[in-house]
């Protein structure tokens, strides 16, 4: 291991702080400044993490880029170890590409927009942190960090919208998300208190992953203890993945918040959950998982349906997303309870291909709001006659959410169909057909919206800007390239699943 | 011979009468005055013990005692600094009632 | 030969080129495609070649033991899911390559025809684009050697479909139409794909052969066996348009007429008969029980379809209930074991459909008039497409020596062979239909006298009349390669069949019953709808409740949108506000509201008065004392 | 009597503090009015000098001077040094808000440095009576500044309801002393602990005493049921004193708890542990309550009192989780404390700011205050965000260690309480950031019509008479009573922005790198327990 | 004999206190006080503490009643001389029998075996009281010194108002 694999992870993290730092500084009455400095940054943390994962060995394998840096020692023994192996390294590499795609398409954004990048940067830092993270407590740490600034991004800078029954304002939006995802976290937080404590009644008081790893390898945490454990784990993460019925901060967060908070939310938020369950549920307390995947993987179905379904008939194009964000972090969730490999690797790769897929959708349902200045499905149409390329590509987003082979979306759910065939042959079927049901909305979708003749109102639409068309552009070759050859992706995958206890 | 007992009940009472002089005035500065028979009860406690169980087990000089003169002198401040207050009030809002002195609440 | 998956990639690479540089290039690119599959068309001789002077000796070939054919295999890993390898591979056999044939041979055709059809229509780059897209996503379905990359092609086919009959998307209709199509044979589609992993579950693995092995050698249990054909000939009947999936295919005309040629004719609606046909060792394995379901959907949908063709009104309604008919007749042949029959009637049907399309496509390119009873006498006008289309009619109406009259009868035979009466005599009855509305549809628009504003009608252009010449020809003497010829090539069931070669077998009494009963029908059509000797009225007159049944399509539709209406979006509605008020008012709102309330009521405990506070106090105090006394005596 | 008065000279920093105070008060005499200032700079000057004195002087040292009343140790000079920064930073934020709204500041810092006197010596006394009365020298200085705004008539009831709950609780805790006594006889720490091992069997008059204690204890650190008077205190007493009130007395009366409950109960743990039970009781309702109520405050001050309660509730858990074995929950508490307090600093240096600026203190009157002044709204935001134990913050990582602590002592449903409960805290915290970054100031519509194409206004305004009618029934009060407007300044001083600044590097600091903090904090619990 | 004296003492100790909490006139409430207080060194004197008796009638009768007085007379109000108790006065009543409850029956539970009661030497109380408790003593002139400031800044008419 060279000196950079020593110092990468920890480079990545700070890059993004120092960033915020130094943006912090910039004279706020030169947006534009402003703006292209964030670029540098989240151009940098896209290169580093595209450098990583890149230089991540999956002939080796295991964990790489290790690193420990001294924090607390005993009698509380935590240090700031980081190191990523095949699972956290396509999501580092999806939070770099998602985090320049936000900062580019948030030229947009000129109120108070110093403010805006320090926000954005000290989330990216935190989801870089959660994926980095070898230690129970910096997990924790980088996980609060995340969710910590979308309350102001979203409060700030985020719209409110009246649905005529009811009325969705940002205030709320932002209040209920943050109160849901600390919600979750306190039970996280508990759960670590209390493996911690299993773990110094066992003699090795620690928060490190590894050590904690080994432990309950050595089968040092009885099963009554996971037994317990692990729910708090599978809910307080599942709160963030979007688990029915702790979901409906997503949508509502969706809908207030401005459009590169959705992107990384949605795009990225999101999987930190998900990823939480598999990093410490189910390395730490594999009994527990095994014990309550049944729970986990018919909450998961719930998920893909109850999305699916309640996104057939929501009016708003964010509203919809959000909805089948909910359905597809589903897949996500039944591949993780299939504890399969084949179903947890479509996990993975599911979260990869839905964080750049619905980070597109958002992309481009900014562009079209930022002209239109609505979001109603009732009130626009036509769209692809205005706006051809915005169109387009929301089209082929639209075809990868409904499990078009060919894009990205089809290959993960794939497996992870595959996965759950192998362990929970009912539950697969119903969610096959919910991947039918998605066809139904992401089609009345395309049909209200884009398709047909467009009315005189929206005459002034004009395509995305280049940027967004360039952004959407590169979004949409991932989404075909993996489509077309996951194996790049796959290989690094399949040796972090391989390792996984208890499949 | 009193025994220490009857000393320490009639502190006791004491207590309990200052006590509920606390609780149930409504003039500040009776107020103040049971908490001075309050304090009293303390040190009919505090010398009762002192004098009865000097020298046995860990009893030691008096210590009792010494704590009452203790006890008597914050008493005196306190009744000082506490009308001070009290006056200070008065002027300002020409009242000494605890129950009239409640512009701050919830 | 393994260089036939360039025939695919042709296309496929022609699609985005399109899209990109399509309107920088001349003619906004088609050509690429036209090249593309011509290049396939080319390539797929070369590869015909090679195959014929194939052994089981050569690299990647091997006879294989379910249809004792000789088939090559040819696979490249595509990725790694965990432990399991998913390949490329591609699988050349008879049937693998008279699909070929034809999916390139009419594409190309379809597509030469729209120059001229197409021409001068503003998305004239991005048409060509998806077709080419269409044909790349066809050729992979056949040549697929897994049911994985099968399916994947599958997908592709379905969404192709969805663009180009919602061609025109400015129309409400076309937008209805394609995403009709679209989510119809996605529904059949989940069967396919649970069938799919239902056999991987067992089989571990997608490879076709493996699964096949696995179900002849028993190693699949029956049940699973036949739950699999089932969930299969979902997939199929998506794709093919079987009862009750029938609904999407005569909405699917709404997209330009050469994509209705090429969909009814030669990629999707075959699909399904060709899924059949190549997981033909699953349907027929134990006592094949799928396949009598198969042979009864089939027959269904035959009828059904037939008597609709025969009220329908416009032309190329007509056409397509009359494939829906036809490929009912495929699937019950497949499901008399008639597996060369089927193959052979789906190649002659390709042909004769596609050429009546592109046919009724340039009546309509110069009348813009669809409904035949608006159309009449157009022989004169414009002879060519007469001629053609009368050529396909009669080919499909089953008059003996065209093609269309060969590859029924040996379905026929099949029928008669391995089902009982019941089917036969149903099977003739439809076969009499077919005949009937095909006499009705080809007299009633060309022939009789021409109908009034018809009189500046032009004959189609070049472009267009070269693929219909050709087509023609093909419909026309097809069928001759159903004998056994001197030499040393004995009728196409040498070719193409499952179990044991069989040459050209010929069972007088249904040839000649079959005949006659074609002929019949075309004579009552010119004496009814040409010299109209015979009125239809009173026959009209005396069915009409029938009469109306049918031509409300049996109220499929009423019956499907009421669904959709009634219940689903109902339902999802339902669920939508049970999302926002239960889950989020209820459950999410109320306990954080009633923490605030909690907090806005205990406050009042700071009632501002010094001796409430002392007296809170001395309770404290007081039950510190007892409690702790309590807690240590 | 003789070997009592060796080493006398350890207690210099005592002595010197006291002569510092009385140099301030006689200088006061010679200062002409516009140059008060200057005895902030003396004050601050000396206190430094001391930190110094006392850090080079007694590192390190371990004596116990009178017979065992007062302890020199590890211990008591951390705290020592900890309150006499504090009281640095407390005059530095208090400067400005003196010279605008107070007279005699010469009495106000002479009396602040009594109280750090006070403190110090609780800190290091291990006697009850000794404790005592170094307790009510601290009280004392508080009951005169809390009323120290003569004016003000919410200062002067907030000084009478202090001093008369404050005499109160001082007359039950001292007949508490009055039973521990004519029970056991002894009144030192460890004597009462050895007492405890060696009893047969305890007497009910000990327990009942020792509640007692509790009760007075439980007053000065605002536990449940002895808070009452916290609220009204707060928001009474001048801006700086609120703070002080906040981070000086509450962390003196810990130190106290503390050191009484290691060096007296801990060790007599086996035979006798009801007191771990029933700390832990009042502090699970303290920090229930507190946060409770406080989502239906208004008011900053009471906002912050309530707060502080809450947080005293997580500080007295870490109490019950002492333990002989282990140091994790002592390390905890006094990181809290260091953590709390530096926190609690930057949160009341930019509130003093604010109303330097404008003399308001209604929550409300926050709106808009990012647009204008972006740094202290950025400070408070930070101190709230902190308060409320989010990442790369104090709060997050103190709070981290606090609750494992208290989980490894075996305390695990404790834990979830306090975290549950800072949960609830969020929230409120959340409307105060809301009120300065979300909400665009009255009559300047600077925020949300730039973005917000929905209705936000509408959707504001609903929110708004939402919170109204739950609210309306609540004292509306002008920010400043009896206090002249005229006195207000245009912007926050350079002074106040600078002590904002450091306190806001601190607070990065603990929260990203405590453990340089963990050192003095591990030998401090080591001179208390020394079984670890 | 010292049974007596203890029991009239005791009365008179409980009769002030008593007088204190339930007369409706402040000065009676005060003079009442007085009474108490007295009885109190009394009790003192029984106990052989003559000289915190000493203290006890220095200080609260010389002093703290002055003082009080004082305040009466200054803070006379319009309801002067009729004051009464406050509404929870009933709850106030429980809760200080409630007090007292607790506070005898702990007594009552351990009757400490106790000795004759006998005073100190003098000198011995001085000795310790100016060694041993130096630190306190000085503390609590601070405390003294700390309120008197407090007393003046906070009772004498400022610049603003008069």
């Amino acid at each position: 291991m060279s000196n950079f694999d020593e110092a990468a992870l920890f480079i990545l993290i700070l890059v993004p702080l120092l960033g915020a730092v130094l943006i912090m500084f910039m004279p706020k009455e030169r947006p534009k400044d402003i703006w292209y400095l964030s670029i540098f940054v989240a151009g940098v943390s896209l290169v580093l993490s595209l450098i990583i994962f890149a230089r991540y060995d999956y002939d080796q394998g295991g964990f790489q880029f290790l690193r420990t840096f001294d924090w607390i020692d005993a009698p509380l023994n935590i240090d700031l170890s980081l190191g990523i192996d095949g699972i956290s390294a396509p999501l580092i590499l999806l939070n770099g590409i998602v985090l320049f795609g936000g900062v580019l398409v948030s030229q947009t954004i000129l109120h108070r927009n110093r403010d805006f990048f320090v926000l954005l940067f000290a989330l990216g830092a935190g989801v870089f942190g959660v994926f980095a993270a070898r230690d129970l407590f910096f997990l924790f740490f980088f996980y609060e960090l995340a969710v910590l600034p979308m309350y102001l991004l979203i409060g700030v800078w985020g719209s409110s919208t009246d649905f005529g029954t009811f009325l969705r304002t940002k205030e709320y939006g932002a209040m209920k998300l943050m109160l849901f995802l600390i919600a979750g976290s306190v039970l996280v937080w508990i759960a670590i208190l209390a493996v911690y404590v299993e773990a110094s009644d066992a003699g090795v008081p620690d928060f490190s992953l590894t050590t904690l790893g080994s432990l309950s390898e050595s089968g040092q945490f009885s099963d009554t203890f996971q037994n317990w454990v692990f729910p708090l784990f599978m809910i307080g993460f599942g709160v963030l993945a979007g688990l029915w019925p702790f979901h409906t901060w997503s949508p509502d967060g969706h809908v207030a918040a401005p459009t590169a908070v959705s992107m990384l939310h949605a795009g990225v938020l999101m999987k930190l959950g998900a990823y939480g369950i598999i990093r410490v549920g189910l390395t730490l307390l594999p009994e527990g998982a095994d014990n309550w995947m049944p729970v986990l993987i018919t909450l998961g179905t719930v998920n893909v349906l109850y999305g699916a379904v309640s996104a057939m008939s929501q009016t708003d194009l964010k509203y919809v997303i959000g909805y089948s964000s909910v359905s597809h972090m589903g897949y996500v969730i039944m591949g993780i309870a299939t504890l399969d490999r084949i179903g947890m690797g479509g996990a993975v790769l599911q979260m990869f291909s839905h964080g750049i897929m619905t980070a597109l959708m958002f992309l481009l349902v900014g562009a079209i709001y930022h002209q239109s200045h609505t979001r109603d499905i009732n009130v626009l149409n036509g769209l692809s006659s205005r706006m051809r390329v915005t169109s387009f590509f929301f089209a082929i987003a639209g075809l990868a959410s409904l499990g078009l082979p060919g894009l990205s979306g089809f290959v993960a759910e794939f497996m992870v169909f595959t996965g759950t065939f192998r362990t929970y042959l009912p539950l697969a079927i119903l969610a096959v057909i919910g991947a039918a049901l998605t066809a139904v909305y992401i089609l009345r979708l395309l049909a209200r919206t884009f398709l047909g003749e467009s009315d005189q109102q929206w005459e002034h639409l004009t395509d995305g800007s280049v940027i967004e068309k360039g952004v959407g552009g590169s979004f949409v070759m991932i989404l075909i390239f993996v489509g077309v050859w996951p194996e790049p992706l796959m290989r690094v995958i399949n040796v972090g699943v391989y390792v996984l206890p208890g499949l | 011979m009193v025994s220490l007992f009857y000393f320490q009940l009639l502190s006791a009472g004491l207590f309990g009468i200052g006590l509920y002089g606390v609780l149930a005035r409504r003039s500040a500065v009776l107020i103040v005055m049971s908490i001075e028979l309050m304090l009293n009860a303390v040190n009919i406690n505090l010398i009762a013990a002192a004098s009865h169980l000097d020298g046995t087990g860990s009893f030691v000089r008096f210590d009792g005692q010494i704590i009452a003169i203790f006890v008597i002198t914050i008493a005196a401040a306190e009744v000082g600094l506490a009308l001070a207050i009290i006056l200070r009030i008065y002027r300002n809002r020409s009242t000494v009632n605890v129950d009239e002195i409640d512009i701050m609440k919830w | 030969m393994e260089w036939a998956w360039l025939i695919p990639v042709f296309c496929f690479a022609a699609a985005p080129l399109i899209v990109i540089f399509g309107d920088r290039l001349p003619g906004k690119g088609a050509f690429l495609s036209i090249l593309a599959i011509g290049g396939g068309f080319v390539v797929f001789w070369v590869v015909f070649g090679s195959f014929l002077d194939a052994s089981p000796a050569t690299a990647g070939c091997f006879t294989s033991e379910h249809t004792e054919t000789l088939t090559c295999d040819y696979q490249r890993s595509w990725f790694h899911a965990a432990d399991l390898e998913l390949v490329w591979g591609i699988l050349i056999d008879p049937l693998t390559l008279v699909m070929l044939g034809l999916v390139t041979f009419v594409a190309l055709m379809v597509q030469i025809y729209s120059l001229g059809y197409m021409h001068g229509d503003p998305k004239f780059g991005w048409y060509f684009a998806v077709h080419s897209l269409f044909a790349a996503a066809m050729l992979t379905l056949v040549l697929a050697d897994n049911f994985l990359l099968l399916y994947v092609a599958w997908e592709l086919v379905g969404i192709c479909s969805y663009l180009l009959i919602g061609f025109w998307h400015e129309r409400p209709s076309a937008r209805e139409a394609a995403k009709k199509a679209f989510i119809v044979t996605r529904i059949g589609d989940v069967g396919l794909l649970i069938g799919i992993l239902l056999l991987w579950r067992e089989v571990g693995s997608f490879s076709m052969s493996e699964a096949f092995d696995a179900a002849s050698s028993g190693a699949m249990s029956e049940g699973v066996t036949t739950a699999a054909a089932i969930l299969l000939f979902l997939g199929a009947m998506g794709k093919s348009a079987q009862v009750p999936f029938h609904v999407w295919l005569p909405d699917a005309m709404e997209g330009p007429t050469p994509v209705s040629a090429l969909i009814h004719a030669a990629t999707m609606v075959v699909a399904g008969v060709y899924l059949v046909a190549r997981a033909f060792p699953i349907f027929s394995a134990y006592d094949a029980d799928p396949l009598l379901v198969v042979a009864i959907v089939g027959l269904v949908t035959a009828l059904m379809a037939s008597t609709i063709a025969l009220v329908a009104t416009d032309l190329k309604r007509i056409l397509a209930y009359s494939t829906i008919s036809h490929l009912g007749l495929m699937m019950l042949s497949l499901g008399a074991f008639g597996y060369t029959a089927a193959v052979f009637h789906l190649l002659a049907h390709g042909f004769a459909k596609a050429l009546l399309f592109l046919g009724a496509g340039s009546v309509m390119h110069s009348t813009d008039e669809l409904d035949i009873g608006r159309m009449g006498g157009l022989r004169k006008v414009m002879p060519l497409t007469a001629f053609v289309f009368s050529i396909g009619a009669i080919s499909l109406g089953g008059i003996p020596i065209l093609s269309g009259f060969w590859s029924k009868d040996e379905i026929l035979v099949a029928v008669s062979d391995h089902r009982n009466v019941a089917f036969i005599v149903f099977a003739l009855i439809t076969a009499l239909m077919s005949a009937l509305y095909m006499a009705r549809a080809m007299f009633i628009t060309f022939y009789g006298q021409l109908s009034q504003g018809m009189e500046h009608v032009h004959d189609a252009p070049l472009r267009m009349a070269v693929p219909m010449a050709l087509l023609a020809v093909l419909a026309a003497v097809f069928g001759f390669l159903s004998f056994n010829w001197p030499g040393d090539y004995d009728g196409i069931g040498s070719f193409i069949f499952f179990g044991e070669s069989h040459g050209f077998e010929f069972t007088w009494w249904l040839g000649i019953l079959s005949a006659v009963m074609a002929v019949g029908s075309f004579i009552f059509g010119w004496m009814a709808y040409v010299q109209a000797r015979i009125s239809l009225d009173n026959v009209k007159a005396t069915f009409a409740p029938v009469l109306k049944v049918v031509e409300n399509k049996y109220y499929f539709d009423e019956v499907y949108q009421w669904v959709v209406d009634r219940v689903v979006l109902v339902f999802s509605g339902a669920i939508a506000w049970f999302d926002r008020a239960v889950v989020n008012d209820i459950i999410v709102n109320s306990p954080a509201d009633s923490m605030r309330r909690l907090g806005f009521t205990l406050r009042l405990h700071i009632t501002g008065h010094v001796y409430s506070y002392t007296l809170a106090m001395v309770l404290g105090t007081i039950g510190l004392g007892i409690f702790w006394w309590l807690r240590s005596t | 009597m003789t070997g009592l008065t060796d080493n006398l000279d350890l207690l210099t920093p005592e002595f010197a503090l006291a002569g510092l105070a009385f140099l301030v008060l006689a200088v006061d005499l010679f200062l002409p009015d516009d140059k008060k200032h200057w005895l902030a700079w003396l004050s601050v000057a000396g206190l430094l000098g001391l930190i110094a004195l006392a850090a080079v002087m007694l590192w390190g040292e371990d004596e116990s001077l009178y017979d065992g009343l007062l302890a020199i140790d590890d211990f008591s000079l951390f705290f020592k040094i900890f309150f006499m920064g504090m009281g640095v930073f407390i005059i530095l934020t208090s400067v400005d808000y003196v010279k605008q709204f107070l007279e005699h500041p010469g009495e106000f810092y002479g009396l602040i440095l009594f109280a750090i006197l006070g403190m110090n010596i609780m800190a290091q006394s291990r006697e009850l009576l000794t404790a005592y009365i170094a307790l009510e020298l601290l009280t004392f200085c508080l009951y005169v500044l809390v009323s120290h705004a003569r004016g003000s008539a919410r200062s002067n009831e907030a000084g009478l309801k202090y001093i008369i709950i404050g005499a109160f609780s001082s007359a039950i805790m001292l007949y508490g002393i009055s039973m521990v006594y004519s029970t056991l006889g002894v009144t030192r720490f460890e004597d009462i602990s050895l007492a405890l091992v060696s009893a047969v069997d305890v007497s009910p008059a000990l327990w009942v005493g020792i509640a007692l204690l509790l009760v007075g204890l439980g007053f000065k650190i605002s536990a449940v049921p002895f808070h009452a008077w916290v609220p009204d205190t707060y928001e009474g007493a001048p801006y700086p004193v609120t703070a002080y009130l906040a981070i000086g007395s509450k962390a003196a009366a810990f130190a106290l708890i503390l050191r009484l409950v290691a060096e007296g109960f801990v060790p007599a743990v086996d035979r006798w542990d009801q007191w771990q039970l029933i700390i832990a009781v009042l502090a699970g309702v303290t920090m229930v309550v507190g946060n409770l109520v406080a989502l239906a405050q208004r008011n900053l001050k009471r906002l912050m009192a309530y707060s502080s309660i809450a947080h005293a509730g997580f500080i007295l858990a870490g109490v019950a989780a002492l333990s002989q074995d282990s140091q994790l929950a002592s390390n905890g508490i006094m990181l809290y404390l260091v953590g709390y307090s530096i926190t609690n600093l930057l949160v009341f240096g930019a509130l003093i700011a604010f109303f330097n600026i404008t003399g308001k203190e209604m929550i409300a009157d926050m709106a808009g205050l990012a647009g204008d002044h972006p740094f202290l709204a950025a400070c408070i935001a930070i101190g709230m965000f902190s308060l409320g134990g989010l990442p790369i913050f104090a709060g997050f990582a103190i709070k981290f260690y606090l609750f494992a602590a208290i989980a490894e002592a075996g305390f695990l449903w404790l834990a979830g309480l306090a975290i549950f409960s800072s949960l609830i805290s969020l929230y409120y915290y959340l409307q105060v950031i809301r009120q300065m970054y979300i909400e665009s100031a009255p009559g300047s519509a600077t925020a949300s019509d730039a973005l917000g194409h929905g209705e936000p206004e509408a959707a504001g305004a609903e929110i708004a008479e939402s919170e109204a009618e739950s609210v309306e029934d609540l004292p509306e009060f002008v920010g400043l009573d009896g206090l002249s407007p005229a006195r207000l300044t245009a912007s926050p001083s350079f002074l106040l922005i600078g002590v904002l600044a450091i306190a806001l590097a601190a607070v990065f600091w603990v929260g990203v790198y405590p453990s340089p903090l963990l050192e003095p904090i591990e030998a401090a619990s080591r001179a208390i327990l020394p079984g670890t | 004999m010292s049974w007596i004296l203890f029991i009239l003492l005791a009365v008179l100790t409980l009769g002030g206190a008593l007088g204190v909490v339930l007369t409706r006139n402040v000065v009676h409430a005060a003079l009442a006080l007085l009474l108490s207080l007295f009885a109190v060194a009394g009790i003192y004197i029984v106990l052989y503490a003559e000289f915190l008796a000493l203290v006890q009638v220095l200080i609260y009768g010389g002093a703290i009643i002055i003082v009080l007085l004082f305040a009466i007379m200054l803070t006379r109000g319009s309801e002067y001389p009729r004051i009464s108790d406050n509404r929870q006065w009933p709850l106030a009543a429980v809760a200080a029998l409630g007090v007292m409850g607790v506070l005898m029956s702990s007594f009552l539970i351990n009757k400490v075996e106790d000795t004759e009661a006998n005073s100190p030497v003098f000198g011995d109380l001085a000795n310790s009281l100016f060694t041993r408790w130096a630190i306190p003593f000085e503390i609590a002139s601070l405390v003294l010194l700390v309120a008197l400031i407090g007393a003046i800044i906070i009772a004498r008419t400022g610049r603003d108002e008069n």
